[in-house]
């Protein structure tokens, strides 16, 4: 399968440096598995990649309908990318519902793939068309392929023995085939996913890599598609990578902290979209010594973990907003008695049962707030899908380093979206110290702090002579026992605000991606990392004075932000909100932070980002002038 | 880290009683639950180091202060939450979950019937005073129907929850009775409790002398509790009475009582037994305290054997090692189609 | 404001049915509860603007938004609390929950035998599909023990709630179970329910076709459910099988199966009576369904009459309004120690 | 009882002011009581009170501890005051515990009364004193009068059948006599109150007014105290007046607002101190047609609550902190279905059970921000017990009129302080409109808005032909139908803050204490009122550019707050957290607000408010001079 560039060649080949794609067809159609599979190939043929999920909310609405729509966007190419794409180069539209809501994305010229089969009066109904797209101008901007697909892949299959509905599930896999050839990708690795997928049914097995092989030389050999196109791999940094979702990477991080602090991890979730993964992940490892418990709800998942902490493990707790609302109670339990415990908050948008399939950043807020009393806790929020491996580390060293609960704020975009990561070497990573005290001749004091770091002492049940009792009523200073004095309250209320300012002194100084000083800053955190680096890294090709900074430390935020924020004219806080880091900014560093804020539930575009500094570049340089003729 | 129960015949009372002064009102009934269990625990033979104490939120929550033991007062209605993660992590420590009847049926019901379902190895004790006592005197779900309370000068319009009945429908494998006027009884029952493997609920008649005096005449007056309550034994006859002279008869799957002569009681008395696999009979216990006429039972209802929570969590772990081996780093970090990119140089 | 039953004949199925798609999987049990409730409801004689659907969160909630009815899609397992406070502010109305074994019983499940307990007057049909439907497949609290799903790789190790066990607990006047696939019997189930005064809980067996498929063959499959569960009749003895040869039978306190001659059943079976005032009969039922070799027990477990919470908390406040005369604001402004300051000029 | 200051030709009469009296003891000898009486007495009397009870956090702590201590300060004047008062004038200890925890309190040269049976070893030793403090010279700044109050009572009632442990109960009665001779109170109101409270049991009335005259004739007679006091009546506004507390005011403020509105009140609660008497009071009022449901927690309040206003009633929830934190997820909920509903918190120490019985302000931030998304609602604060209703009105008010959750935040000081109230003319109060829309022949459209409030209809259930489905999924403008549209999303969030903005035409303009412009402006809010009104009124006549505005509507803000903030050098806020207020206007507003902040359980003093303004002040006009120097 390596020489097929050769096989006809009356195809031309053209060499592209990147390509988006997105596979789009009904929730029953595969296409996210469909979409999985071109990653991995396009991974592990080198070229970088990212991807974008778009999960219908339904389980699977009625067949054809457009709220039953699933599609998946990949960016695959020969330099370094960050987003998965702005609009799609190539759509794969598998029926006329998935090409009524997906055409709208993609840009005029881009080739359209059309299921031909699939356009028949009933489905063109359910996608409320009123004449057939493929006979009315709606097309008339793209390069189209009209292909019948499911009769193609339904005569491949003809000799193998499996009813006419298994073999149309496998007409995904003769589309993917089509574009394995178009795009030059080898079979090799869906081959094996399928044989390892399926192993239980071998003709379920011969079905889909007859369908794929079958797309594959129908796309090579019919004069339907003339062009095919190559890619070469991207220069990543030299190293072993794998491809990785974000909530794969985070529960992977989860481990790794466990294994270093040689600390057993005890998850305790409810389930809820889109975090659920996280705790299917996890409950694969219980060799790791990780016990994870489904419990009844978010309040008895956040108890659990917190329990589990008293008792000495590493307590964590994942959620999405609705969850973290319930959970705001309890966590302010964490943040008297002082325990350490990680609570991830997967973003979706909201507010109430909102868009749970969806993307947003609208939880910053209430991570910081949403508790009764003044009560601080640390917030760090990852970057990309494989940065979720290594803040999820992050947090468990600030909990246990600082006997503080940590919000981890992921969001739906991080976790479903996939990117290379480049294995990290096991052994070079840093150990974690977990220390409970034991039983001296001093008195035990369970509110003695560390000088350092302000923490109390991690003493656990078992432990004998260190018997000790905590709870939610104010604690008295360094004797931890419950006190109703109003200067003990007080002081006892800046010590819980000083040690977690204190965890300034672990977090790295931000990197400026450009010029230390300008006239615009863009300031990003989570999610909008890709988008925000691309738009700034172009601009700043085309010679604007721009520059980026991503904070993934929200609470402390790091020693020189505020030292950076003072160098340049012009602040802009892309937020997938209404604009809540801003707001902290502006009155954390009394500075007019302009805000760019996109509430859709969709990730920013980088041409989103490109015009919101082009606009504030062009104001300030009004201002700029302005102040000039004064 | 299963328990290891150590027999340590040194423990007395003063080894679990801690420094801090005691808050509850004189005369509340919490004094004598309190002194009782300090009284047992040293009895159990678990080292001191072992016990953790969990409560909620309530005048009786705030009983592991005064345990000289690993303690933690939680949140309203969440001991049983957290008590799970931490036995489920814990499997080695005797977890003891202290509770109201606010606290563990009214904000805590749901989080109460999942620790109970689950089997997880908990004491679950409620401290029922049928009030709630900390927030100053508002009916609670134990309340009887028609109580006129702060919150119901008019009287509350709620049938009240039964715990045992409740506890029983979780398929709690022990479930028990006592009152804190009888030591002797209660010690015997909490120490019942503390040797039962998987999750023991105790539900303790509590008085609350300033919100809900002489709740429970019935089984704390010295004149006719005999006659008004009657105390399980297993393997014995329901026999009650202060003449030893009236027993339960169970007709039509209805209970009934039966007078007879004292010590010849009619063969066809109900006989107690607490390990029936099935929960019917428990459960007609449990509804005694609902019909006139009945005498109420004091006692283990229920005390059968199952797989605990914490145990079935653990042998997973220990299953996935034995059978995978012990979790590889390396290997689970390199796990799926993996590249290498050269170095170009 | 109490409940006018307006005969209303010209309603049918249509009337009920919203403009909104349903967007349930194709083949999922929910589709015929749907069609079977858009029936029963124009046979309640209620008028369709008196009918308020509350939901909380999962494929089953999606329910409210086709019904051509007042609907309220809540949060997760908070219908019944909502619902009980539309019905306490509005006893004029039907009230209806439905909601899904997750909803109510992990979740929920203090809302519900809270909703149970207080007597309000709803209609709580529960979706037991017995799986996390909408979050695509984890186990439910009314999962088998030992199930695999995509939480549970190893399998859980939580034993199951029973509903019925804990509605009853929790003294539910009516308490039911039916099933998807049997129209005719969810039909007089349904209807049953709604002519209910008081908390209705049925338990429907609904088959989640892409993640729990075929959970309930005991009852749908055409082979064996005759000799796998039985139907229950008031006044009738508890009598099943294909054959109609099979009854139940008490034998101190435990239930067992008899079989007999068809058409001349012992006259010592057990006979069916929900009316009946203490719950331990109905409990038996509810427990059937975890005793092997005992069938599944289908129809209305328990109807009992009791006053209504929202029509006491009403009865509360006519009475207040008869006893005191309505509320005159003036004098309550003005009540309590008053004096007056006088103008100085 | 009018012609008493006659009595005793000896004993001579000053004229004073305002005098401050704490009564303290333990929490079983009814000092609550006894200061309410005192209370009830001067505000019929024409004074000027305002009082502030401190409850022990336990229910009866041990007879004769120090967290037994109960204790009631008020403050009485012929002229406006607007607190409890900074330092007690008059100590009542009737034990060593209330002395212990009472006396520091207390400023040097004021009057000790001290109830000497009481200082007994074994009192002594419970209040962890080492010698007796009447012996050695603990109170040698004060004016003490040593007296047997439990003798001299005993022996008062020595007729009267009850037992000695009945007649003790008497002692504070006795107490509360000699206190109404000092300061030439009439009986006439405590014996009024006395028949009334004891009805059922003739014994005990007897015994108490007993006492209560016994120990104004001890005072009047003995030659202890020698002096007794004259405070005039205060010239407040003219007309009906009554004392009343905040919980109580905002009970009532509730029941107007229904009555006003025709619209009956479902006041669905699960207690919580200090939020419980609220459900106390309203559980009276069902002839008001008032329901009150005691729910099983607070998330099935809220939930009953919002189901109650989806019928058609006014829903309203209560708790504190805790609680609120509980309420947070459901609050979505009807933020996002656009239901009106009130939610009373009544703030307590936090964080988490933190100090349930003392008071804080501390739930700013979580009432903002503490719910997944991007959630606005109004928040309002009343800023005295008083306030309390007329806030409670205005929340019913902007709750049906915008179809908006509203949050109340009170707190513990305002809850249970209590102040003259000029009762409002019922008739004179503007009626409240509620509308239920009706079938008409237009399509009914659940989320088509009002053009000036943005509100949705509220058509409710059992009306005719206006079936309809609301739910927790975003909702498609003006349809209310789910959908998961990306434009739609952003639509419906800026509507939903346009919304609530939309309030702002309903709040009036803040007016400024002061001078519209100056070096500093004092901003507060909720129930700081009294001390920054009191410092900043006392700074203005010693001269100083000082100015206030105090803050009852929160979210929105009024429209002149900007202006004014900008016509003042320095803008300090004092506040009863670690600056929310603060920080919420320098986000907004990018003023450089300085705080001042007090976490101690305890409301402001003057003196600490005056001290802060003081501090900002020289610091301003350092500033100035720097400014000049240049
Ligand atoms: C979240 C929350 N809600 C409410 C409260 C107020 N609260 C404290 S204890 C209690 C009930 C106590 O009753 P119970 O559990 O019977 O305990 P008891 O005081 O009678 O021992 C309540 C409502 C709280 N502390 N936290
Ligand atoms: C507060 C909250 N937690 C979790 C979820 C996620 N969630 C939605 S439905 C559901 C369970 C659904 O199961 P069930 O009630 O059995 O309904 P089904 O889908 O099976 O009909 C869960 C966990 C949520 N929406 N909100
Ligand atoms: S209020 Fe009642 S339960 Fe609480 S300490 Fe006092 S007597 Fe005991
Ligand atoms: S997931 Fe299951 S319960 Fe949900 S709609 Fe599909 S078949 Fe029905
Ligand atoms: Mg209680
Ligand atoms: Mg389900």
């Amino acid at each position: 399968m390596t020489t097929h560039s050769e096989a006809n060649p009356q195809k031309k080949t053209e060499e592209l440096e990147s390509v988006v794609i997105r596979f789009a067809g009904d929730s029953g159609d595969g296409m996210q598995l469909t979409g999985g599979q071109f990653t991995n190939t396009s991974a592990v043929l080198g070229n970088d990649i990212s991807t974008l999920p778009d999960f219908p909310a339904e389980i699977r609405a009625p067949a054809g309908s457009l709220p039953g729509v699933s599609a998946f966007q990949l960016n695959f190419s020969s330099s370094e990318i960050r987003t998965p794409g702005d609009q799609p180069d190539v759509l794969i539209a598998m029926n006329p519902a998935a090409l009524k809501t997906n055409i709208k994305d993609v840009h005029h010229g881009a080739i359209v793939i059309i299921n031909e089969d699939a356009f028949i009066p009933r489905n063109l109904e359910r996608a409320n068309y009123e004449s057939n797209p493929l006979e009315d101008d709606t097309l008339k901007n793209y390069r189209v392929y009209r292909i019948p697909i499911s009769t193609l892949n339904q005569n491949a299959l003809v000799d193998i023995d499996i009813s006419g509905k298994a073999k149309d599930r496998c007409k995904n896999f003769f589309a993917l085939g089509m574009m394995y050839w178009m795009y030059e990708r080898p079979l090799d690795v869906t081959i094996e996913w399928i044989k390892k997928k399926f192993a239980k049914n071998e003709l379920v097995v011969e079905a889909n890599i007859k369908a794929l092989k079958a797309g594959f030389h129908y796309a090579e050999t019919a004069e339907v598609i003339s062009t095919h196109y190559k890619i070469q791999p991207a220069q990543l940094k030299p190293g072993k990578y794998r491809n990785i979702m974000g909530n794969e990477a985070t529960a992977l991080g989860l481990v790794t902290a466990s294994t270093l602090a040689k600390t057993p991890l005890v998850y305790a979730s409810y389930p809820i979209t889109p975090a659920s993964d996280i705790l299917h992940e996890l409950s694969k490892r219980k060799n790791f010594g990780v016990k994870t418990l489904q419990c009844e709800d978010e309040i008895a998942a956040i108890g659990a973990a917190i329990g589990a902490a008293f008792g000495g493990s590493i307590g964590l707790t994942g959620t999405s907003g609705p969850g973290l609302a319930l959970k705001s109670e309890a966590l302010n339990l964490a943040i008297i008695v002082e325990l350490p415990l990680i609570v991830l908050n997967i973003q979706r948008g909201g507010p109430s049962t909102g868009l749970p399939t969806k993307t947003e950043q609208s939880d910053l807020l209430q991570a910081m707030f949403g508790r009764n009393g003044d009560s601080p806790l640390a917030i760090l929020a990852p970057c990309t899908p494989g940065d979720c491996f290594h803040m999820a580390l992050e947090a468990v060293k600030i909990a246990v380093k600082y006997m503080t609960p940590v919000i981890f704020l992921s969001d739906g975009y991080l976790a479903n979206g996939s990117e290379p990561w480049m294995i990290p070497d096991y052994q070079s990573l840093d150990p974690i110290e977990v220390k409970h005290p034991q039983l001296t001749s001093e008195k035990f004091l369970p509110y003695l702090r560390n000088e350092s770091t302000l923490a109390r002492p991690w003493a656990i049940p078992g432990t004998p002579g260190l018997e000790h009792r905590i709870g939610g009523l104010e604690k008295e200073d360094v004797t931890g026992n419950v006190s109703y004095d109003p200067q003990n309250h007080e002081k006892m209320t800046h010590l819980r605000a000083a040690k977690i300012q204190a965890i300034t002194q672990d977090i790295p100084d931000l990197e400026v991606l450009g010029k230390p000083e300008g006239d615009v800053l863009v300031v990003g955190w989570g999610s909008t990392y890709g988008a925000i680096y691309s738009a700034v890294e172009k601009l700043q090709k085309q010679g604007a004075s721009v520059s980026s900074i991503h904070l993934r430390y929200l609470n402390p935020f790091p020693k020189n932000l505020e030292s950076i924020l003072g160098s340049f004219r012009r602040v802009l806080v892309p937020e997938m909100n209404m604009g809540q880091l801003a707001m902290i900014l502006r009155a954390k560093y009394l500075i007019d932070c302009q805000t760019l804020n996109k509430v859709q539930g969709q990730p920013f575009k980088i041409s989103e980002i490109t015009a919101g500094i082009e606009k504030l570049l062009s104001s300030t340089h009004e201002v700029k002038n302005v102040a000039r003729s004064r | 880290m299963s328990l290891e129960v150590v027999k340590n015949e040194k423990l007395t009372r003063k080894d679990f009683t801690s420094d801090q002064d005691v808050r509850w009102c004189p005369g509340c009934g919490d004094y004598a639950i309190l002194a009782t269990l300090q009284n047992v625990l040293p009895q159990l033979g678990i080292p001191r180091e072992k016990y953790a104490f969990i409560s909620g939120i309530g005048c009786s929550s705030r009983f592991p202060y005064y345990m000289e033991t690993y303690g933690f007062h939680t949140i309203h209605g969440r001991a049983p939450a957290i008590a799970t993660g931490l036995k489920a992590h814990r499997p080695d420590l005797s977890v003891w979950v202290i509770t109201g009847d606010g606290d563990a049926l009214s904000i805590g019901g749901n989080h109460l019937i999942h620790a109970l379902r689950r089997n997880v190895d908990l004491k679950i004790i409620l401290f029922n005073n049928r009030i709630y006592g900390l927030t100053k005197g508002q009916y609670s779900p134990t309340s009887e129907y028609g109580k006129k309370t702060k919150s119901t000068p008019y009287g509350s319009v709620d049938y009240p929850l039964n715990p045992t009945a409740l506890a029983l429908a979780a398929e709690a494998t022990f479930v028990a009775r006592t009152h804190d006027t009888d030591i002797k009884h209660m010690t015997e029952v909490l120490k019942a409790a503390g040797e039962h493997k998987g999750s023991a609920f105790v539900e303790i008649y509590q008085n609350c002398v300033i919100f809900n005096d002489n709740a429970f005449t019935q089984v704390s007056d010295k004149q006719t509790r005999d006659d008004l309550s009657i105390k399980l034994a297993d393997g014995k006859p329901l026999i009650f009475g202060k003449e030893l002279n009236k027993g339960i008869k169970l007709n039509q799957g209805s209970m009934e009582v039966v007078s007879f002569e004292a010590d010849s009681p009619p063969d066809d008395l109900m006989v107690h037994h607490a390990t029936k696999d099935d929960s019917v009979y428990a459960h007609l216990l449990a509804r005694m305290e609902e019909i006139p006429g009945l005498p109420v039972p004091l006692g283990v209802f229920r005390a059968i054997q199952k797989s605990t929570y914490d145990e079935m969590v653990q042998a997973q772990v220990q299953d996935a090692i034995e059978k995978t081996g012990p979790g590889d780093m390396e290997k689970l970090l390199n796990s799926g189609d993996t590249w290498i990119v050269e170095n170009k140089a």
